[in-house]
């Protein structure tokens, strides 16, 4: 059997380790995979649909928002092929998505941030919304600094992240830090994803301001920010999404669409855990 | 009769003055000739009369009443100085650029464009030009004629005067006469021509009457029956101007320097023949007759198969080889071959001469400014300093940075085509003297020209090309311009 | 002669590489259906590129048509989420590509600035404009109304096969207008032949009378207006608007106007011509997919294969100007 | 004289948006400290916008420029990961670089492709050998040798105050160096000399004995090498390796030579300005996000600037013309 895996992520860690998790358990159910990344390209994924469609695949799975992938949706479901999300959205045509809860990674975080700085002081939040996933988590953290009348977020910014995230995120944050001279002005940087997170973690030893118990969290635990959280340092907590875990459970969502099963609940949810230095190693 | 009036017109760039209260009045039914100098402000005044640059201050008149500059045009055509051509269009568009293309239900009537096009370049004789033609295809010579011919394009208004710069500059003998038969058909019909010209036999031959202008003042306007070429030269020069070329070498010259045996390159086939140390040898032959060829085959600027030895051993076969060894050449296209228009007059004349100015690689700029001043002085180079940008000089002059530049090298051959092309009598004089001193020194010189009293004048011995064959070399001894032609079209052809 | 050569090594470096899919995927790649598929694929391209095409006759740029047209989508979306009607958001978004093509002119025309300046500083300008239309995110959903999103999805019934429509769809009627049009101007008018002598030989068209500035800066506008309906076509096959989806079409536009070029008799941007170019990049992408080729492998072999097509061409002409 | 004016009123345009955050930013923006850390945050920028330098005073482009940056990246973190050392490391990417220009030298000047067609498609080639390199992933961590990474935070001590010392970034240290030295190449030297004349008519160079093709070819072999040491400080920076990290610096470097341009008599790309450029660029983002100002509205407000500050000059060389 063959299937497709669309997406315009590739380049992002998280994406790398859920296509090679599911690529591994494809192997072991025998299917024929092809990986097609569009670069960043998200109307190119509907094309990419389309062609696969006209190669009549038997399942397709995308890593996009479906909303904007609408048309391919739409050809595939007139071929009657299933489309598959891997931290994905949702959309009706869509049999199933597979994803952790970007509400809930946000809230562990800004929680633990508000916790960290007693519900006092100044926060930079790091945030970028064009991309659905992340940006639910923007507005859930949104809602908890405000419930804090305390904190005071001074910046949101929006890094480019067409350099991977972390070199403009980090220029961002030298600014920033320029601005704000003052030892204790900045309490805490809540980043949306891990790589803003480690650029501002850059910018903070950089200043040689790590002294000044700035708390930094990210979302994702990459391998990158698990290494920092485990240091010790500025960079105190992210949450570790278990991407193989994404990738293998989509490919047994796929095997049972493929088995002719019906999903129910649209959205699967799989498990994240709160990392910080004491379970940082593991 | 109508008459145009420019009253008090001046203008200024930076330093330069280029025109300064000049008056003027243009006539239907004659021809004016406008005659000064390189830089004297000709075409700046012609400019300014186009609209294409405003003037600091003047006044224009038509038949009398006031106009805005802009308004004048209306029954005018020009032809500028620089041949403007837009090569990827075909004649006929490059005919219609500023005019509106015949047109049916609102779009391109390609058949009617092309007709009107062909009756205009018929006009000038022109049978061999397709509309239909690239116009980067034709060579320089026709390419000027078929914008001459655009301005002959029928129109609902018909235009009362011509005004032309320098048109003949790129043209042979026998297309310029085609002009003037033109010229002479349209002053008939009760046009007028408003002509610039460093070609004073021309001059003297079409106009009714001439204006002088001399570093962007009036100097006067005459009939050309009150006056003569010594009295013209000495108004726009400010000083007599004797013999026009240099004497020529007593002694015969003997030990060869250049040799060439069989050279084949583009449409020159077998050419033979040798050029002595210090020797003048003149190309004359038609457009298209392989003057081109030959020396861009010298110059390593083409491919060629044959034998040429340069001083007893082969000499390279690329430019940058040729000008190491002593091969200099200026290309017959100032703008598209030769100079980097954007760029210092140093810069464009040290160019092939890096390697011998630099040390080790490092630019010796005081070295590459001291050489472009004694060398821009020695062809009366006209310009505010010799850092200002080749853009900024007046057309001939422009040339004279090209000759510059082939001149720094003490060159051991010197390869020249059409090298005075719009430079003016008394610097064409100067330029003679240096090309005739480079001989003495033991240059040997090669000169590809149109204007065939310059070979004439200038040539130890005459090569005549025709239909890319090296037919004869004569001795330069009682040749008269008749002569010359009747060589160049072959013995039965037609001297006229 | 030459010419004919020449355009001929470029032509059969695209036939190549169409022969070759169809011979590796003989039974889905010469079908009307995937053509059908490709040509809707490529229809914002499409306009985008010809639009690209306008200005490029001029030898000039536009950087900004991938920041203008996700402006256009985002505009006219942000408009229908607000109650606008479709025509009345549209009409929106199109006047937004005009003022914004005319900022262009005004700027390079105008004022002077060099167009990759110009147009790589208001792509910026639109880009950021975007994101603070949108605040950034994704608009969709019911905000967008339903005939907006049905009509890419829609197309003329072409024929019937078991039950099974086969139609053009409308993404590429509309860009076979549009390219139709183009044509038109830019072959069949004197205004667009007068781009075409600025491109060739900005100096002789000035002398000659001809009115460059105005010329160049209604070409921009065109340019954007071009843009914007590329941009409404995009938001409509997505059925959404998001302010960076317009981005990448700039590079491919230009690509595919330099492809093209290769093709031309005096290496002119033709209309024709950036349409061909246009189909070699998407039947690339297309054929390449088919294939099942790894997505890095693909790049690496588009811009190969770019580079093999080209050099026919590059060679050939070498070949003609030196015999 | 008009040209100094000229020169004037763009160095004008740039004082002003400093002096705007000096007044706005009285406390941190004029700070020894801040420039420090704007020269570090521009070094990469800086390194590739002059190296861009080089081919566009030819009047050529590279869009490679970016990819290559990513790809020598990419290159020497694998090569780390696999156990290279440090020299040998850079060494080989360096080496990518020069091949990868070499390669873009040959398609132009050898094959006689179009510079944007040729870079285009080797952009395209590069991006997708850094996927292919680093399976699409970044490179970090234990991968990356701790000196490599550490490189980027050192520098040298200039001085002390209240126990902390204030240094010249390395990376500062490194575009400095590369700079100037290809400030020495392009204006000091014939070989320079020799590319500006190409820029200002191939043609004619050729014929006054200069060997264009050669010069072209080795000019971009020059730049590839100028991206790929960008490349290496960017991932030393970062102290890990994207396979996009380095593109986005493409249309910035265009960017900031084509603002130097602005300043210079004919508005020739140089060196200086260059620079001038790249700081322009980074003054803007600084400023603006020290001031707080909405990243979205901010990049509006960069574009808008750009476009006024260019204007500038444009308007004077306008009026000079005039007289
Ligand atoms: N755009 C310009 N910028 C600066 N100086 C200029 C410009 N155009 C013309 N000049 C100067 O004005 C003077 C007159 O130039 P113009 O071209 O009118 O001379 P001309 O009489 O036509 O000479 P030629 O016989 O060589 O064509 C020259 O000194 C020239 O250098
Ligand atoms: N001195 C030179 N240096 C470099 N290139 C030259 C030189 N002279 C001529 N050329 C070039 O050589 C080519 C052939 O010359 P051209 O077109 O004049 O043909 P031709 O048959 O030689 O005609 P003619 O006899 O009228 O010169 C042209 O491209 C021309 O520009
Ligand atoms: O969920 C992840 C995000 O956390 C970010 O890393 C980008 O890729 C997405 O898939
Ligand atoms: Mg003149
Ligand atoms: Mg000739």
């Amino acid at each position: 059997q063959t299937v497709a895996v669309i997406t315009p992520y590739l380049a992002q860690p998280g994406t790398q380790f859920y296509v090679e998790a599911f690529n591994a358990r494809a192997a072991e159910l025998g299917w024929d995979v092809s990986v097609v990344d569009t670069a960043g390209d998200v109307g190119a994924v509907i094309s990419r649909i389309e062609d696969a469609v006209i190669q009549n695949v038997d399942a397709i799975v995308i890593n996009v928002d479906p909303v904007q992938v609408g048309a391919g949706l739409a050809a595939a479901a007139d071929a009657g092929i299933p489309v598959v999300g891997m931290d994905a959205g949702n959309d009706p045509l869509l049999a199933a998505n597979v994803t952790s809860n970007g509400y809930a990674m946000a809230a562990e975080t800004a929680v633990y941030v508000a916790d960290r700085i007693n519900g006092a002081g100044n926060v930079v939040m790091i945030t970028f919304d064009p991309f659905p996933p992340v940006q639910v988590r923007g507005v859930v953290a949104d809602a908890v600094f405000q419930n804090f009348p305390d904190i005071n977020v001074i910046d949101r910014i929006t890094p480019d992240v067409s350099d991977g995230g972390i070199a403009d995120s980090r220029a961002k944050m030298e600014a920033i830090l320029t601005a704000n001279p003052a030892p204790g002005s900045i309490a805490a940087v809540w980043a949306a994803w891990d790589q803003p997170a480690l650029g501002a973690l850059q910018a903070i030893e950089a200043a040689g301001r790590e002294n000044e118990g700035i708390v930094i969290t990210g979302i994702d635990a990459n391998p990158q920010a698990r290494e920092a959280v485990a240091a010790g340092g500025n960079f105190e907590a992210t949450v570790a999404q278990d991407f193989a875990g994404i990738g293998r459970t989509a490919a047994d969502t796929v095997a049972r669409l493929l088995a002719g099963e019906q999903i129910l609940t649209q959205n699967v949810y799989v498990p994240t855990v709160l990392i910080t230095a004491a379970n940082a190693a593991e | 009769m109508t008459t145009l009036t420019l009253s008090d017109i001046s203008r200024r760039y930076g330093a330069v003055q280029a025109l300064q209260g000049v008056s003027l009045s243009l006539q239907s039914g004659e021809v004016h000739a406008l005659m000064g100098e390189n830089g004297a402000g000709k075409s700046t005044l012609i400019r300014i009369l186009a609209g294409l640059e405003r003037a600091d201050s003047g006044a224009f008149h038509l038949d009398g009443a006031a106009l805005p500059p802009l308004d004048c045009t209306s029954g005018l055509r020009f032809i500028h100085q620089e041949l403007q051509i837009i090569p990827a269009l075909s004649v006929a568009e490059n005919m219609h650029i500023a005019r509106p293309y015949p047109r049916r239900f609102g779009f391109v009537d390609w058949r009617a464009l092309h007709r009107a096009s062909a009756r205009a370049l018929a006009r000038l004789g022109l049978s061999h030009i397709r509309p239909q033609q690239l116009m980067g295809d034709l060579g320089p010579g026709d390419q000027m004629l078929v914008r001459i011919a655009a301005s002959l394009l029928e129109s609902a208004t018909q235009p009362w005067l011509y005004v032309m710069d320098e048109p003949t500059a790129a043209l042979t003998g026998d297309e310029a006469a085609r002009l003037f038969r033109v010229i002479r058909e349209l002053v008939t019909q009760g046009a007028g021509v408003l002509y610039v010209s460093h070609r004073m036999g021309e001059v003297m031959e079409l106009s009714q009457r001439v204006t002088i202008l001399r570093d962007g003042r009036l100097i006067e306007t005459t009939p050309i029956a009150k006056t003569d070429q010594a009295q013209i030269i000495t108004a726009m020069t400010g000083r007599a101007m004797a013999d026009l070329y240099p004497a020529r070498a007593a002694a015969a010259r003997t030990d060869t320097r250049l040799s060439v045996e069989n050279l084949s390159s583009g449409r020159l086939q077998n050419a033979s023949f040798t050029v002595a140390r210090g020797e003048i040898l003149g190309l004359a032959g038609l457009a298209g007759s392989g003057r081109g060829a030959l020396l861009a085959a010298l110059a390593g600027a083409a491919c060629y198969t044959g034998n040429v030895t340069l001083d007893g051993s082969a000499p390279p076969r690329d430019a940058t080889g040729a000008w190491r060894a002593g091969i200099a050449h200026v290309p017959p296209e100032r703008r598209a071959e030769g100079l980097m228009l954007d760029q210092s007059i140093t810069d464009n004349i040290a160019l092939p001469h890096l390697n011998r100015l630099s040390r080790m690689g490092l630019r010796a700029h005081r070295r590459e400014r001291a050489l472009a001043s004694d060398k821009g002085q020695a062809v009366r180079l006209k310009a505010a300093s010799v850092q200002a940008p080749v853009a900024s000089l007046s057309g001939g002059n422009q040339q004279k940075v090209l000759f510059a530049r082939a001149l720094a090298g003490n060159p051991r051959l010197l390869l020249l085509n059409e090298p005075t092309r719009g430079v003016d009598v008394a610097a064409k004089y100067d330029i003679y003297q240096i090309i005739r001193d480079l001989a003495d020194s033991g240059t040997s010189v090669i000169i590809a020209s149109s204007d065939l009293p310059e070979l004439i004048g200038l040539c130890d011995r005459i090569a005549i090309l025709r239909e890319g064959h090296l037919t004869r070399v004569i001795a330069n001894e009682n040749l008269t311009e008749g002569g010359l032609l009747t060589h160049c079209y072959g013995h039965q052809g037609d001297a006229a | 002669m030459t010419s004919i050569f020449r355009r001929f090594a470029s032509l059969l470096g695209m036939a190549a590489i169409v022969l070759f899919f169809w011979f590796n995927l003989p039974e889905t790649f010469m079908t009307a259906r995937n053509w059908l598929n490709i040509s809707q694929q490529v229809s914002m391209l499409m306009v985008v590129a010809v639009a690209m095409t306008v200005v490029m006759a001029m030898n000039d740029f536009d950087l900004s048509v991938g920041a203008m047209a996700s402006l256009a989508g985002v505009v006219a979306a942000m408009l229908f989420s607000q109650g606008w009607g479709i025509g009345a958001g549209i009409a929106a978004a199109l006047a937004v590509g005009l003022l914004g093509g005319a900022l262009n002119g005004f700027l390079i025309a105008g004022i002077g600035i060099l167009p990759f300046v110009a147009t790589l500083a208001t792509m910026t300008i639109f880009s950021g404009a975007a994101m603070i239309v949108s605040g950034g995110s994704t608009i969709f959903g019911s905000a967008i109304p339903a005939e907006f999103g049905n009509f890419a999805r829609g197309g003329i019934p072409l024929w019937e096969v078991d039950g099974r429509i086969t139609r053009l769809p409308a993404l590429t009627v509309v860009a076979l207008i549009i390219a139709a049009l183009l044509w038109l101007v830019l072959e069949q008018t004197s205004y667009g032949r007068r781009l075409y002598a600025i491109g060739g030989n900005a100096v002789a068209a000035r002398l000659a009378g001809v009115r460059v500035a105005w010329l160049r800066a209604s070409a921009f506008a065109f340019t954007g207006v071009g843009a914007a309906i590329a941009g409404l076509m995009y938001a409509s096959r997505v059925a959404s608007a998001n302010p960076v989806q317009g981005d990448g079409l700039m590079l491919n536009a230009i690509a595919a106007v330099f492809l093209g070029m290769t093709l031309t008799q005096n290496g002119q941007p033709k209309i024709l011509a950036t349409i061909a170019g246009v189909f070699t990049l998407a039947v690339l992408e297309n054929g390449l997919t088919q294939m099942r080729v790894d997505s890095y492998v693909s790049k690496v072999l588009v811009g190969v294969i770019i580079v093999l097509a080209v050099s026919l061409s590059a060679i050939s002409r070498k070949r003609a100007a030196r015999g």
